[in-house]
């Protein structure tokens, strides 16, 4: 299979209106030739209709798109040689698997011959041989999911997007497409930007991640940039799973130290003094910490807080226990089964350089 | 409150053998789920306790009361739907109050007990509005609500959060096993989730195709599946397994999967009865260790894929054709495609027989 | 939990039972009673001007022979019924789905236009007829207006002449039923599922390739049902066309319903278009079971 | 061709369609409404002018429907009033549209809910409606004339019922299938009985779908021509009736026909733009949703 080596992407200040209502802001983002890049946000944030201008389905209100460095912007799809697989796969039921595979080089008028080639070139390196006089119809869902990969591959296109391709599949079947998928790119070498809700399929597919809510972008770095150093707190929110626990706190001195006040515990973070300071945050604040940080133990441990457990959810690989201090409430991951029970009074241990401190009003996170 | 018992119960649609002389007992204030793929038949399990369809065979009993032929309006069960089936055209308060306007409570103990489950399940800013323009987790709330404002004997719960999205539904688990833990109200819980049943459940009963293959508590579950469709539905990542067979040799046993062999000698008790036989060998991703340099007892593989999942990586390793799956601390960092060693932690090994599926140890 | 013994009428088949009892007695009464007298009465001779049906004398299979054998006005009207559906369906199908894929993305005015093209669908049968009876009188509108155009006197006599009087019933027809099939043309195409139609755009179709190797494809069952709904409508063709033409000039226009009348309604030989109504009734019994059904349960 | 460009041509195409299209499909219409408002001297056209337009708007023509005393004199000879056709159309549509409806959504209920009637009963009523109408009432002919009911106010209540059950039953049906059966079971667990089940809950959930149904039914007994013309003669004749009788007697008097003509067809215009968003629904029996 001759596929070029994918191109570059860029977007330039790409803005969609509809109406009043502002669906993709100013966006601006380069995906580089041979990148896997995840467009990740939940459902309304505007990744779809991003994904569609830059099929070519929807004109932007403002921006250009360059594809290889070709402005594309107001040009017909078929000028612009995208891959897209849709997340139902949008497959045409009426047509066989091999009709589905020639639709694009039959809409180019290749000779026929060479329409047969290709076809059978991808077919066997999607393993399609099989089916191929299948109506399109009658596919069992991984068939289907083949099939419209092999659809848009055929054409040769420039890029590849994926909108949630995997969302239709099983919790398992899901697993085993992720490592297959993120496999056939890194064989074929193709770029690829791949919408999805699912913060754990960007985080383990993705060589970038963009994160983006409501229209706008909200950072764009690699899974472990993401995950360790989220730019704000809708990013610290919306990746890792349990949730980060989030505490309204106030930042207060005394006596030379910086201290972290949240009612029913205060931590010192004097360490950040400057950090702070340069910011210039008010005091207002959040603390931010991630479930697998917060460390537990039955006994008192110096500057540990004490609590108690509210919840225990047993995962087997991994164990949740929610802890009540006062008014306020912690998860904690602890690895294994961690045997507590309801009622049982613990000591909680934040990991200091895993904590995160969130401008209230802005949301940014400063620490 | 009340206990559930389930004697050899049948359903077929068709020539479908949806539940298979199937038999329980829920006990006063349990939390049971039961866990199982689509068509499992644990849809169907819940519809006949409600009486929502007739078994074809066998008893269903609530509070040791044979229920059979009672209409479902006269069982005292409360059912949430998968699709949650709130009456659209009322109110959030009206479809609370429904059942007990039904029953034809009066008015203001309606209103007295509405406003009570309303607040438990905080939807008290919702009743004036109606159940169409709330979000998913709300309108499962307000299901909730509707099946628990009764105080019915039993609740069954039919893949509740199936619907709504992933951060909500981590939210909605805890508040619903708090709920349980304070109302003691016995539950029936089916999902298709395994982490759902493992995080909720007092007790689990595992399904497959109308059978049950196991029901134990959870912890019993994952650590000593009873058989290997138990092993590898719970748990994620799934539990890693390699066809071997076992063999003697100079007084040791051996597990031969042909690209490595493994000594199992310490496990001899256990292992008499199949020496010679077909097996499969599980292990769970987190007890496989793995490392950069040969160790000793190590087999040899080669990376696949990382998959970073932040809290830790995933690395997927080949030996030879052998696909396995290995849980690495969050920081570790490798190669596609670079040579490691896996050590296998063989306290957690489990071996199943490759006919029937029968956990041997 | 009490286990009170239920009434009778709320158990569910009983309660079934108490529904659906009304329709089936009116439907018996008027359906399948009067159905079985028919069968009698088509072997009589009866009319209503010589007494009473059961006095009527017995005449075996004559009024069949008759039929099959002598009755050419009725053959003609099959046949000329039959040409109206087939050429007045086609063209509402051509028109109403030409006019529905104007209306897949939203416009300035579409709610207007809408409206505007369901409105003849709406109009009593009998006043479209008296519509386009008054517009192509000599003097009527359609005349001056084409006299407008062509800048000449036009004065045609269009209920005089055979092909013109059933061309007028054919405009009446399409004027009157094209927006049925534009309503369930443009139904079907707003319930496509976009994303096949957006894939074929994205790998490079043209407006007229995503129509003809997409659309189309996908469109057939609701084609099939609508060619078949709106043929046996046609095939009843009546009100309008009556009120237009009376059937005339001569016989030149009429179709099977207005044969049927002037046997049966103004010549009152009743034993004889019982007969003929069995013979329809039969015939589209077995185009129903092997034509409407499969596909209508297709859909359904 | 930049994608901008080719739009801006599509979006002059549809007008340059739309537009003419739209005022042949509206001049029947016009010619008709503005023909009822005409004074008798611009009902015909002339060749130089086709009085498209009326000079003098008049209400002449409908006030001579009603009393044809004191207008337009010289057509007196022609004395016809549109009272008693009016009023049975109003009595035999709205009876047999109340009827239609209670009999058939109980029916229906019980079909969708409880296959009651077996699987093959709705299609047996959709066939029913296949046939043309001239070949179910010469048996009906035969059995009111068995009963006297011609030309009565109950034997057309019934037929206009029965021809109209198929609608009711298969749009009430699919009113019915739209709401999950979840909903009844969930009214069931609550504590409803079957009969509660559909009165309590089923029912009011479906009023929009029984309004759309009535005015549907209405439309169709009101449009009815071939069943009044056979199985009515003098006392319950209706306005299509009306009209074509007229036509016979004074078609010519354009002015009073097309003001018939109006009173026939406004109702139902009215209601079938109200009911637009249903009307596939309706003439597909269900099987095409919108």
């Amino acid at each position: 299979m001759a596929l070029s080596k994918g191109e570059k992407l860029e977007l330039e200040e790409l803005t969609k209106y509809f109406g009043n209502f502002c669906a993709v802001d100013h966006l601006t983002l380069e995906v580089n030739p041979g990148e896997f890049l995840s467009l990740l946000g939940p459902s309304g944030c505007g990744k779809t209709t991003t994904l569609n201008m830059i099929a070519g389905l929807l004109e932007p209100t403002y921006g250009r798109i360059l594809i290889g460095g070709r402005d594309v912007t107001y040009l017909p799809p078929i000028e612009r040689k995208v891959g897209l697989v849709f997340q139902s796969y949008a497959v045409f039921p009426h047509m066989t698997v091999y009709e589905n595979l020639a639709f694009g080089l039959k809409i180019r008028k290749m000779p026929k011959a060479e329409i047969d080639k290709k076809v059978k070139e991808v077919a066997s390196l999607l393993q399609l041989e099989d089916v191929l006089n299948v109506k399109g119809g009658k596919l069992s869902l991984d068939q289907t999911q083949r099939t419209a990969l092999g659809r848009a591959m055929v054409i040769e296109p420039t890029f590849f997007l994926l909108d949630e391709p995997l969302s239709n599949l099983d919790p398992a079947l899901r697993a085993v497409m992720r490592v297959k998928l993120k496999q056939l790119q890194k064989e074929l070498a193709q770029t690829v930007v791949y919408v999805t809700h699912d913060q754990l399929e960007a985080m383990s597919m993705a060589d970038r991640i963009a994160v983006m809510n409501a229209g706008k972008l909200q950072q764009v770095g690699t899974p472990e940039e993401v995950y360790n150093n989220p730019a704000n707190k809708f990013v610290a929110n919306f990746i890792g799973s349990p949730t980060m626990n989030f505490i309204d706190c106030t930042l207060t001195e005394k006596d030379a130290h910086i201290l972290l006040d949240a009612e029913d515990f205060t931590i010192d973070v004097t360490r950040f003094g400057e950090v702070l300071k340069k910011e210039a945050c008010g005091p207002e604040v959040i603390l931010g910490i991630r479930p697998e940080h917060v460390q537990i133990s039955m006994e008192r441990v110096k500057n540990a807080i004490e609590g108690k457990v509210a919840l225990v959810e047993q995962l087997g690989t991994e164990t949740i226990i929610t802890c009540r201090i006062g008014r306020k409430e912690i998860k904690a991951l602890m690895l294994g089964t961690y045997k507590v029970s309801i009622g049982d009074r613990l000591y909680l241990t934040l990991n200091m350089d895993r904590l995160h401190i969130i401008d209230k009003k802005t949301e940014k996170v400063i620490v | 409150m009340a206990t559930v018992k389930i004697c050899d119960l049948t359903k077929k649609f068709g020539n479908k053998i949806a539940v298979d002389h199937l038999s329980f007992k829920v006990s006063d204030g349990e939390f049971f789920c039961i866990l199982g793929p689509p068509g499992a038949g644990k849809t169907t399990i819940l519809r006949m306790i409600a009486g929502l369809e007739k078994p074809d065979e066998g008893e269903i009993y609530i509070d040791d009361q044979l229920v059979n032929n009672i209409l479902p309006a006269d069982r005292d069960v409360a059912m949430t739907f998968q699709s949650l089936a709130l009456y659209p055209n009322w109110t959030v308060y009206e479809n609370i109050a429904f059942p007990l306007r039904i029953r034809k409570y009066p008015k203001d103990e309606i209103d007295k007990k509405v406003k009570e489950v309303a607040s438990l399940l905080k939807i008290t800013h919702l009743l004036d509005r109606t159940p169409v323009l709330a979000s998913g987790g709300e309108k499962q709330r307000i299901a909730v609500a509707r099946a628990l404002v009764r105080s019915p004997k039993v609740l069954l719960l039919d893949e509740p959060l199936s619907n709504i999205d992933a951060l909500l539904r981590l939210e909605m688990r805890g508040e619903l096993k708090r709920l349980q833990t304070e109302l003691k109200q016995t539950i029936i819980y089916a999902t298709p989730d395994q982490l759902e049943a493992m995080s909720m459940a007092d007790r689990i009963a595992v399904m497959n195709a109308g059978k049950l293959q196991q029901l134990d508590v959870p912890d019993v579950i994952y650590n000593k599946p009873a058989n290997k469709f138990v092993a590898e539905y719970v748990g994620t990542p799934t539990m890693n397994f390699i066809d071997c067979t076992l063999t003697e040799k100079d007084g040791h046993i051996f597990l031969d999967a042909r690209e490595f062999t493994l000594d199992v000698t310490k496990f001899d008790e256990a292992l008499k009865e199949s020496y010679g036989r077909e097996v499969i060998l599980g292990i769970r991703p987190e007890h496989v260790q793995i490392s950069m340099e040969r160790v000793k007892n190590a087999i040899e593989g080669k990376v696949a894929l990382v998959e970073p999942l932040g809290r830790m990586t995933v690395a997927h390793i080949l030996i030879s054709d052998i696909h396995m799956q290995v849980i690495c601390p969050a920081n570790f960092k490798v190669e596609y495609g670079s040579k490691v060693w896996v050590k296998f932690d063989t306290d957690y090994l489990h071996i199943f027989d490759k006919k029937t599926g029968k956990s041997i140890l | 939990m009490q286990n009170k013994s239920t009434s009778w009428y709320k158990k569910p088949e009983n309660f079934a039972l108490l529904l659906i009892i009304p329709l089936q007695i009116i439907m018996n009464l008027v359906g399948l009673f009067p159905l079985i007298a028919e069968i009698y009465v088509s072997f009589t001779n009866w009319s209503p001007t010589s007494g009473d049906w059961y006095t009527a004398k017995f005449i075996g299979l004559e009024n069949y022979y008759r039929i099959f054998f002598k009755d050419v006005q009725f053959w003609q009207a099959i046949q000329r019924t039959l040409f109206l559906t087939i050429v007045c369906v086609l063209t509402e199908f051509l028109l109403g789905l030409g006019l529905a894929l104007l209306f897949t993305d939203n416009f300035f005015g579409k709610r207007f236009f809408t409206s505007a093209i369901l409105l003849p669908m709406m109009v009593v049968p009998a006043a479209t007829g008296y519509m386009f009876f008054m517009m192509f009188q000599k003097d009527g509108p359609v005349n001056a207006i084409l006299s407008m155009i062509t800048g000449q006197e036009i004065k045609i006599n269009w209920f005089v002449f055979g092909d013109t009087a059933m061309f007028t019933i054919f405009l009446a027809d399409v004027w009157q039923w094209t927006p049925f099939m534009f309503l369930l043309m443009l139904s079907g195409l707003l319930a496509l599922p976009q994303d096949p139609i957006n894939a074929a755009k994205v790998l490079g179709a043209s407006r007229w390739q995503v129509f003809r190797h997409v659309i189309l494809p996908m469109m057939k069952p609701l084609i099939a049902i609508a060619l078949l709904l709106r043929g046996i409508e046609a095939f009843k063709i009546f009100d309008a066309a009556y009120i237009m033409t009376h059937g005339g000039p001569g016989t030149a226009t009429q179709t099977v319903s207005m044969y049927m009348l002037e046997i049966g309604f103004r010549a009152w030989r009743l034993g004889y278009v019982a007969a003929e109504a069995l013979l329809i009734v039969v015939a589209m019994l077995l185009f129903a079971w092997f034509v409407v059904r499969p596909i209508f349960l297709k859909r359904s | 061709m930049d994608i901008r460009t080719k739009k801006k041509i599509e979006k002059i195409m549809r007008y340059i369609i739309l537009i003419p299209a739209t005022i042949i499909i509206l001049f029947p219409i016009y010619w008709m409404v503005i023909t009822s408002v005409k004074p008798p001297e611009e009902w015909t056209p002339t060749p130089t002018n086709p009085r498209l337009i009326p000079t003098r708007i008049t209400f002449d023509n409908y006030v001579f429907l009603f009393a044809p005393f004191g207008v337009m004199e010289t057509f007196a000879q022609f004395r016809e009033t549109i009272h008693q056709p009016l009023m049975s159309s109003l009595i035999l549509s709205g009876s047999a549209t109340v009827l239609a409806l209670v009999i058939g959504t109980c029916a229906a209920y019980a079909m969708s809910r409880y296959k009651a009637g077996g699987e093959f009963a709705p299609f047996q009523l959709l066939m029913f409606r296949m046939f043309p109408p001239i070949a179910i009432i010469v048996p009906i002919m035969i059995l009111y004339s068995m009963l006297r009911w011609l030309d009565t106010a109950h034997g057309m209540i019934i037929f206009y019922t029965v021809v109209n059950m198929p609608f009711v039953i298969w749009l009430m049906k699919s009113f019915f299938d739209d709401i999950p059966k979840d909903i009844d079971e969930a009214a069931m667990l609550d504590g409803c009985s079957p009969p509660q089940v559909f009165f309590k809950v089923i029912l009011p959930l479906v009023k929009p779908g029984i309004a759309v149904t009535a005015l549907f039914i209405f439309i169709m007994c009101w449009s009815d021509f071939l069943g009044a013309l056979v199985l009515t003669y003098r006392y319950w004749l209706t306005l299509p009736i009306a009209l074509s009788k007229y036509q016979g007697l004074f078609g010519y008097l354009y002015g009073p026909m097309a003001a018939t003509g109006v009173i026939a067809a406004v109702p139902c215009m009215v209601i079938g733009i109200i009911i637009q968003k249903y009307l596939v629904r309706g003439f597909t029996f269900g099987a095409v949703k919108r």
